[in-house]
């Protein structure tokens, strides 16, 4: 394993991402430790761009949580970002980065259990690819 | 690193000044109720009805479900006050031909059956349509099938005993409920009413039904009360053969209580009167109203349907509510529940904030030195809360640019009032001119 | 006379005129030629020569049909504005004219994206109808494009064009004809036909307009080889269609081919009752073998020799 | 507007590959319209880059400054403080931009980031499709309004051709075939016999490409 835990940056859209991961905080699921919580309003806000700078200032992985399809407060948030992280993919692909560093996780408030096992999850993946050769910002 | 979400910067947009104006589209009973309590709280109010009466689609209701009151009584006397409160202007044969600006500044353009044509500057605006059914397609042509409207119309108008129709008397009727519209309530409510009406009446009734919905208030107790009266009840997996026996219909049904398919032996039902519940369809002149109002439509083509996040009356714009059967095909009850709802909102939104309006939440602002007037976001905004003042003659607000003062804005801009804040502009914006504020 | 050409003769002398195609070989092989002619020798007024038809690379035009005179048969060159300009194709026709070339079709001709030179960059300085116009100036009025430039002795061209009965908008084909006609075309050879239906319309559209008094109309037949090329050609060859009763005639046929003759004979005997057809224009894409077979069987034999 | 849509990673990839400092420039007008050159493309472009030079263990510093316009002199002069400190240009602005930025700056390479494709309308969010050529002499009087020479694959005056079918193009069946819109469209204008007149050869030489670059010069305007 890598000496230092992966850096996960998750962007959290706060009607569902950031309550279910307080909820996951709260019942002290077990969550990795090099892990960046971003704040959203919706999941439409977060440019690809945010994707591909927080790849290359240090993440290892990217994780977006939204709401289901259906519930997005603002009705298309979630289903803009399914394109852009689709756009942002054929990038990575370009680059030479694993698709695996850029993921969306649907979930609703009362998913925090499932989060957190899916970013410990998420965060064995990243140590078994190993740091993310493309980010120029030094450790 | 990456922009923040938010940026800070100290913008308290600029507050919304709000008469007291309400305009109502639709007179059925939901814009009635809403009319009426608003006037009564001081608020001036339009009522906008297409037809030549007010009443709406629930004017063929006879019966309540839950209290034995005369429905066409309670019906006009909501109509007499309302024609006279001083408060409240009722266009009769109007439709809403168009709606520009944002809450606050709306201009509606009413035009009336008689050829003449109302402007309005409403501050809030409610759409209670009410929805339609399609008629009964006579059911393998059989006359005795009839749809529940028609039902509840011989309910109150034939009076001897036992009900007959056509001179012909019924004294074995049966419910043939779920054929078409299977995820809504009414059809069960209505079917309970009438049936406990009909046994009531000496008529030996049964209800055959994919499953009952007793989720509306006082439905348990007016099932019990209707099994008790002796109403029978069948449940249907593949829907019952109706067959013409010369004087009745036969009804196939099958017993469910055995378990196993194979045994289960089937039972006919003859009924002199089959009565099915009509299909809700989207009504057309909503979906078209909804497009001259932008207002987002459900997947069933009816207005803002049910999203969690949504509360149930606000629609995807500031200052847009939408109540009753044209949201959702629902008891009248419930519609009523909806139309104290969007009261209630109306009244915060007009009185509560003493007269004016401030965003609460994170409002979004275009640089207009850097927008490139590509259209991107005012296509994109789920809020329809960007327009592009230059050519816009119709969003005639022009708020002066920040740089040049006279010069009208140059650009996109967003109405800080009807922003709800999720920022879908600033990502997709390709100049990166958009900034969401806290 | 316009060029006094065989094909002519045959039209003004009010005879039923039978041509065919003559694909040019990929390569500059002679004896590619004397095969096709041979087979068509004697059955035939004059035989179009194609000009890199679908957009695929073949002898010129102008070449091939210089060997068909030498072997005794009357070409008629095609010439398409796909891929030369007014000056190339000015100067092509002083060629033709001089090396004895009589005849010639003018077609905007099929897209270049389709044949194996997709990225060549296409001409179209000209469209057909213009082209047609162009070749009339020059016989008629003795002067290249522009008008000022006068041309000493005769470029005289017996001129025709195509015309796609089947192609949309419907309507306006046969008005497309007419202008074609006023641009000065003296024949037209359609596309091939298996919508009787729909070219008979055509046909009266063409009789109502007149134009069938200005212009000899030539039905153009191809015959089925299986029922393969029947689906092939129904739904990949834009502006081609081939009514479903025709390919489950085809399907149902113990033999393909010999099915396939027997409905081009009755196409040829159908077209030639119908008002203002003055000929048929058989393209038996590499099969001018069968060419014999189909105008004996259709009674087009022998055919006049107008002297 | 002009249209156009980013270069393939790969080869802008392969411009850069001497360099470690250079500057992306993108251009707020045309370019963003069409999401190819913004500054959102054109930041989206820059961090890729990097990441993608940085994997390969040469990293790539990249100044990013996206101008209104690159196609007027002052805004070139705009960027003329950063150009000096990079050792080469990429530009994600149309031909024009490139064009304006290498006569200005003669000692700098200045390389495409974009392939500008041509003069288009939107026709839904995201989708846009060739309207003009800017050929010099426009005959959409004579066509009710749809340009042949645009948008018919065979440029044909006296269209439609033999493989119009069903209102598209042979070649590309989502393309309308442009002779089915002129002829519908003089339908509903009643202009239908204006087609049967024969519309000459057209005169390329006098304004188009074909009688070499062009040039405007409003003497009147001239400073």
């Amino acid at each position: 394993m890598s000496p230092v835990a992966p850096k996960i940056v998750a962007f959290c859209c706060e009607q569902s991402g950031v309550l279910a991961l307080d909820m996951a905080k709260s019942s002290n699921a077990k969550l990795p430790d090099n892990l960046e919580l971003v704040p959203v309003p919706c999941s439409g806000r977060i440019e690809t761009l945010y994707l591909l700078r927080a790849l290359e200032s240090g993440a290892d992985g990217v994780v977006v949580f939204a709401c289901y399809e259906e519930n997005c407060r603002y009705l298309q948030g979630n289903i803009r970002l399914k394109s852009r992280v689709g756009y942002a993919k054929q990038l990575l692909a370009k680059i030479g980065l694993e698709p695996e560093r850029l993921e969306i996780f649907p979930l609703a408030t009362n998913s925090g259990v499932k989060c957190a096992e899916f970013l410990m999850r998420k965060s064995d993946q990243l140590g078994a690819l190993g740091p993310n050769l493309g980010k120029t910002a030094k450790e | 690193m990456y922009q923040t979400a938010y940026s800070s910067k100290p913008v308290t947009p600029s507050p919304v000044v709000l008469k007291p104006e309400a305009l109502i589209i639709g007179g059925g009973i939901v814009g009635m109720t809403v009319a009426g309590e608003l006037a009564r709280e001081g608020v001036q109010v339009v009522v906008v009805e297409k037809g030549e009466t007010l009443g709406g689609g629930a004017g063929d209701l006879r019966f309540f479900y839950d209290r034995p009151a005369d429905v066409r009584k309670w019906m006009e006397e909501m109509i007499s006050t309302l024609e006279g409160d001083a408060n409240i202007t009722v266009l009769k044969g109007g439709k809403l031909e168009r709606l520009d600006g944002q809450m606050g500044r709306f201009q509606a353009l009413i035009r009336i059956s008689d050829g003449g044509v109302r402007t309005l500057s409403p501050c809030a605006v409610v759409v209670a349509t009410g929805g339609i059914t399609r008629p009964v397609e006579a059911i393998r042509g059989q006359s005795r099938c009839i749809g529940l409207s028609e039902m509840e119309k011989l309910l109150a108008e034939c009076r001897d005993l036992p009900l007959t129709r056509n001179g012909r008397p019924v004294m074995r009727a049966t419910f043939l409920l779920d054929l078409t519209n299977d995820d809504i309530k009414i059809d069960t409510v209505t079917a309970l009413k009438q049936a406990l009406l009909l046994q009531g009446k000496g008529c030996r009734t049964a209800i055959v039904a994919r499953d009952l919905k007793v989720s509306v208030s006082g439905m348990e107790l007016l099932y019990s009360r209707a099994r008790e009266e002796g109403v029978l009840f069948f449940k249907y997996d593949d829907p019952p053969v109706l067959t013409d026996t010369g004087d009745a219909i036969a009804v196939e049904v099958q017993d469910m209580t055995t378990l196993r398919k194979e045994e289960r032996e089937t039972l006919s039902l003859p009924s002199d009167l089959v009565v099915v519940g009509e299909t809700f369809a989207a009504d057309p002149e909503t979906e078209e109203l909804c497009r001259a109002m932008k207002l987002r439509t459900g997947p069933g083509g009816r207005a803002m349907e049910d999203n969690p996040q949504l509360q149930r009356v606000t629609s995807n714009r500031r200052g847009i509510f939408v109540a009753g059967a044209c949201r959702f095909p629902q008891v009248v009850t419930e519609s009523l529940r909806e139309a104290r709802a969007v009261v209630q909102e109306v009244m915060a939104l007009l009185l509560g904030g003493g007269g004016t309006y401030t965003a609460e939440n994170p409002v979004a602002e275009v640089d207009a030195g850097k927008c490139a007037l590509c259209y991107t976001c005012v296509r994109l905004c789920p809020h329809i809360a960007i327009g592009v003042e230059r050519y816009g003659e119709r969003n005639v607000y022009a708020a002066p640019a920040e740089k040049d003062q006279n010069s009208p804005w140059q650009a996109a801009r967003i109405e800080p009032a009807a922003c709800f804040g999720c920022g879908i502009c600033v990502a997709e914006c390709p100049a990166r001119a958009i900034t969401l504020y806290r | 006379m316009k060029s006094g050409s065989n094909l002519e003769k045959v039209f003004v002398n009010g005879h039923f005129a039978v041509t065919a195609e003559l694909g040019p070989p990929k390569n500059n092989d002679v004896s590619v030629i004397q095969r096709k002619v041979d087979f068509l020798r004697g059955y035939i007024d004059a035989v179009n020569i194609t000009d890199n038809q679908t957009a695929i690379v073949r002898m010129s035009s102008i070449a091939t049909s210089v060997f068909v005179i030498q072997m005794g048969m009357e070409p008629v060159m095609q010439m398409v504005t796909r891929d030369r300009n007014r000056i190339a194709m000015q100067s092509d026709l002083f060629g033709a004219t001089a090396l004895g070339i009589k005849n010639i079709v003018c077609l905007t001709g099929d897209h270049h994206t389709f044949g194996n030179q997709v990225h060549a960059k296409n001409v179209h300085d000209l469209d057909s109808v213009q082209l047609i116009h162009m070749v009339k100036t020059m016989r008629d009025e003795k002067v290249l494009m522009g008008g000022e430039e006068k041309i000493e002795g005769d470029v005289n061209m017996f001129i025709g064009g195509a015309a796609n009965p089947f192609a949309d908008p419907f309507e306006f084909r046969a008005l497309r004809t007419a202008k074609k006609a006023a641009a000065g075309v003296d024949f037209i050879q359609t596309q091939c036909i298996y919508d009787m239906v729909r070219f008979k319309e055509w046909m009266k559209m063409i009789r109502d307009l007149g134009v069938d008094k200005k212009v000899h109309i030539m039905a153009g037949i191809t015959p089925l080889k299986s029922t393969g090329m029947a689906r092939y050609m129904a739904k990949n060859v834009a502006g081609i269609t081939i009514p479903d009763a025709l390919i489950d005639r085809m399907a149902k046929a113990a033999k393909g081919s010999e099915e396939g003759i027997k409905i081009c004979v009755e196409q040829i005997q159908e077209v030639r009752e119908i008002e203002g057809v003055h000929g048929v224009h058989i393209m038996a894409i590499e099969w001018e073998q069968m060419i014999g077979k189909i105008t004996e069987m259709a009674g087009l034999l022998p055919r006049p020799k107008i002297d | 507007m002009i249209k156009a849509e980013q270069k393939p990673f790969e080869e802008i990839l392969e411009y850069l590959a001497p360099y470690d400092k250079i500057l992306l420039s993108g251009c707020g007008a045309c370019v963003t319209v069409c999401h190819a050159g913004g500054e959102k493309d054109a930041a989206l472009l820059a961090s890729a880059l990097r990441m993608a030079r940085q994997k390969m263990g040469k990293p790539l510093e990249i100044l990013e400054s996206t101008p209104a316009r690159q196609c007027e002199p002052e805004f070139a002069e705009e960027l003329s403080e950063t150009i000096g400190q990079v050792q080469a240009v990429l530009s994600v602005s149309c031909g024009v931009g490139v064009q304006t930025l290498a006569r200005r700056y003669t000692a700098t390479q200045i390389y495409p980031g974009v392939n500008t494709t041509f003069l288009g309308e939107t026709v839904a969010h995201g989708v846009w499709e060739e309207r003009c050529q800017a050929c010099g002499n426009c005959i959409l009087e004579k066509t009710a309004g749809v340009c042949p020479i645009a948008r018919c694959a065979k440029q044909l005056l006296n269209g439609p051709c033999g493989g119009s079918a069903n209102g598209k193009c042979e070649i590309k069946r989502e393309t309308d075939c442009a002779w089915q819109l002129i002829y519908d469209r003089s339908k509903s204008l009643g202009q239908l016999h204006r087609l049967t007149e024969i519309i000459p050869a057209k005169q390329w030489g006098t304004q188009s490409r074909d009688s070499g670059p062009r040039r405007i010069a409003r003497e009147d305007l001239k400073v």
